[in-house]
């Protein structure tokens, strides 16, 4: 479980969390819906620490986190962040340094774990290859090894469908139920409404910097409200089936 | 390790000014013949300044208590020669001034002709040295070292010419050694991570 | 001193003296200071900027101003006691001499007034401003591109920087010693993999937009020249006159 | 009108475009659907001389590109283009001198047209702001902005919509329509079914190196056989309207 109690952050004048209280129960699949600049990554920033809130309190697993290194260290490593884009979170030169660089600093050093990781993500063969000449979606698969290889107990996904097309999507959808399956929580933070909804146990919205709205599922007409991506209702007419 | 705004009285401000002037100029010339070729266009010679400036805000391990920056001019002269780190260096150490508030404008010549100039330099002929008995890694720590460490030396010979512990050539050579004695401190020590630093990286580079 | 809030400083400092007018009025300054033989010159310079700084940016001027002081004391420290000459002061093995005080008194006003003006530079003027007045000098062509892509370029790889350094916060990448350089080693090849990215890409977006060989520049209007008579001549009368 | 014959373009061992036969007639809107990686980015780069073929021919306007500077300059004044990163677009350091960049640089220095292009897209105030302080959004308009300064004949935009929310989106449809309005011609490349559709007169598909498919609009089916994204129609089936 991730909570938070009256979470206040301000970045310069801007107040971009103003009293949030989210809950995140683990087991279950949260997606944090909110447009763009709503303060979604500055909330999962504060579930591993990244970032320090300026009032309020972040709970995992029941304990409120702590700030001193000993307590992020070992927070970072129940709490793992995969970053929109991968080229901002991939750091090391090749897949299987990257891959590895986790579980390294935290001083763990077995291949065995690294390999097979590598393997659930069908990069054994790729493990010189340098991380640039790699495809987006190499990319985000090595981002998502990189993560996992730290086994985190909460995986949390910052708009893991920007750019991504129709398979590309599907495929993030299936790593979501994997992770559930393997008794890890997500959260994941999106405007996507089509991909949110299609993996969601819970759904939040982010709005004006606080939580404004929890349940099961998106009313459409919220979804309009918030500015989240709805527009193909609008726009596809187009008769089914009548091309092969 | 730069030289503050304002440190060196306006006699040595002047000279170090006359003899980083041509070297610049040269390498100014000598970048922009380059420039003009379509492998390495203006972007290309920006990015690669700007590269090094940026080498200079990535967090090291701290080395006595203070946390320390490379300077990246080591790694530049391997990547482009001594001709082109001198234009480059003078445009990182320009904004280095005007970004950073480090070293300054009046002491800007004196800044490049240590850190552009002579340490590169002098790095260079250590690389090329090495380089036919030693594999590209070793080659590039040793010239970074080097680099890095006759920076240093001039810097304190630069202030010990400003600075004579009395007059005439001995006060001179007893101020450079007490400059460099207690600058060997933080620089020693710095010296050794940059060329880590400036060798990991051209491994690196040299597998892509 | 970080960079972004640099220029958020800048963005929202409100100088005096404005345009090209504030680029030459420093430098100009800086060489008066440099070359005055006398020390009040280098006071009236530390006062008068001092104040325009402080006009202009508030408590953020005086951030800017302390770090370069901060690496200043030690080397002054080291002219004090070696230089030789009559003993003015002694503790146990050290001592200390008038000509050595003399000598520390005049670098430390020269520097903190020179850096003050510095500091007033930096605070009040982007770098565009500054390379319009580069350019008004003359300077060639290859240079002012150049420069001014460069600084472009400084903005993109420092926001990248930032972008890699949090990750690598996140997977422990800065916990000890050994994992930092480890990975400092790692983010200086990415950056140098991101820079020839951002040079192609740099270079796309420039043709596209039909790049012939000159960058367009700043064309702010200089505002200020009472200040700038007012300023310059106190400090030339303090320095010559005095 | 741009139209290509036969369009080949190989990047190191792979053939990206492999015959391509496209054609956008002026005065409409044509929209390139294709999934991650299937060359979109690299046939719009054609049109604008930025690539050069391997063979086969790129008309603009009826005339075959020729790869001469003047040319090439001439061309580049008249078919503008949108990166998909503001961040790959923006040259210049600040807002005003990014905008008159492209202008500059056809040796037009009309300050009063640079302020009308500022102006249309709310910059009038930002003109002194260094690009790097922008936000999202505003480097999004900044970059839109520089294109239309050099009033082109046709303006490219790749993956328009690229990581920005519905508010987002919808603030490009109406760009795309101001553009029409304006005599202007649109080519975009997308693999975003919902928008691309909401904005197109004309759809093509590529897809393995040519134009598979042309029509007024997209069969489901297809965008599915394309691997494009139509995660919303499986997910949302929430009742519309129980919240306010």
């Amino acid at each position: 479980m991730i909570e938070t109690e009256e979470l206040r952050f301000r970045h310069g004048d801007e107040r971009v969390l103003d009293g949030v209280n989210f809950t995140a129960k683990a087991g279950e699949v949260t997606v944090i819906f909110g447009r763009n600049g709503a303060g979604k990554s500055t909330l999962l920033r504060h579930f591993n620490g990244l970032l320090e809130p300026d009032s309020g309190t972040v709970f995992v697993g029941g304990d409120p986190v702590a700030y001193d290194d000993d307590s992020l260290t070992d927070l970072r490593r129940r709490v793992g962040l995969v970053f929109q884009n991968p080229d901002d979170q991939l750091v090391a030169p090749t897949v299987e340094q990257d891959v590895a660089f986790g579980p390294r600093n935290a001083g763990v050093d077995e291949p065995e774990r690294i390999d097979r990781v590598l393997s659930e993500f069908d990069l054994d063969s790729q493990t010189e290859r340098l991380c640039n000449t790699l495809s987006g979606g190499e990319k985000k698969r090595v981002s998502l090894a990189g993560v996992l290889a730290m086994e985190p107990e909460y995986v949390l996904l910052d708009e893991p469908t920007a750019g991504l097309d129709g398979t590309g999507c599907r495929a993030i959808g299936q790593f979501v139920e994997s992770l559930t399956d393997a008794g890890i929580t997500p959260i994941i933070a999106t405007h996507d409404v089509g991909f949110g909804l299609t993996v969601a146990d819970t759904v939040t919205v982010l709005d004006g910097g606080v939580i404004d709205y929890r349940g099961d599922t998106l009313p459409r007409s919220l979804a309009d409200r918030y500015g989240l991506r709805q527009y193909v209702f609008e726009s596809w007419t187009a008769p089914d089936g009548d091309l092969s | 390790m730069h030289i503050m705004e304002g440190f060196l009285p306006g006699f040595w401000a002047l000279v170090w000014y006359g003899i980083a002037a041509p070297v610049v100029c040269y390498g100014t010339v000598k970048t922009a013949r380059i420039a003009r070729d379509q492998s390495m266009t203006k972007a290309h010679v920006a990015v690669a300044a700007a590269f090094i400036f940026v080498l200079s805000a990535l967090k090291m391990p701290s080395v006595t208590g203070s946390t320390s920056h490379p300077t990246g001019t080591g790694i530049s002269v391997v990547l482009f020669g001594p001709a082109v780190t001198a234009f480059l260096s003078t445009l990182v150490l320009l904004y280095q001034a005007l970004l950073l508030g480090h070293g300054g404008l009046t002491t800007l010549g004196a800044n490049v002709t240590s850190m552009g100039i002579v340490g590169p330099l002098v790095g260079w002929l250590v690389f090329r040295s090495l380089r036919p008995y030693t594999d590209l890694q070793k080659a590039t720590f040793g010239a970074a070292v080097v680099a890095d460490w006759t920076t240093y030396l001039v810097t304190s010979l630069q202030l010990a010419l400003a600075f004579p512990a009395e007059p005439g050539v001995s006060g001179v050579v007893d101020s450079a050694v007490t400059f460099a004695g207690v600058f060997s401190v933080t620089q020693l020590p710095v010296g050794i991570v940059e060329g880590a630093l400036a060798a990991g990286l051209m491994s690196y580079i040299a597998m892509s | 001193m970080h960079h972004a809030s640099l220029e958020q400083i800048q963005a929202t400092s409100s100088p005096r003296v404005e345009g090209r007018l504030n680029a030459y009025f420093a430098f100009t300054a800086l060489v008066l200071v440099l070359f005055a033989p006398s020390r009040l010159a280098y006071v009236s310079a530390l006062v008068c900027f001092v104040a325009l700084g402080v006009d202009a940016a508030g408590r953020d001027y005086l951030t800017v101003v302390r770090l370069p002081v901060y690496f200043l004391l030690p080397s002054l420290l080291l002219v004090v006691l070696f230089t030789s000459g009559s003993t003015a002061l002694a503790f146990g093995p050290f001592s200390v001499s008038w000509a050595g005080l003399d000598r520390s008194l005049t670098t430390g006003l020269r520097s903190i007034g020179s850096i003050t003006i510095l500091s007033y530079l930096i605070v009040t003027t982007t770098v565009p401003q500054l390379v319009a007045a580069l350019q008004s000098l003359r300077c060639p062509r290859f240079v002012i591109d150049v420069s001014l892509l460069t600084y472009r370029a400084i903005q993109i790889l420092l926001t990248e920087l930032a972008r890699l350094e949090l990750a690598a916060t996140g997977r422990l990448g800065f916990r000890t010693r050994r994992t930092t350089l480890r990975t400092s080693k790692s983010l200086a090849f990415s950056l140098f993999l991101k820079s020839l990215s951002r040079a192609e890409a740099l270079n796309d977006a420039m043709l596209a937009r039909g790049y012939d060989g000159k960058l367009p520049s700043a064309t702010t209007a200089s505002r200020g020249h009472s200040y700038v008579a007012v300023v310059l001549g106190c400090i030339a009368i303090a320095g010559w006159s005095l």
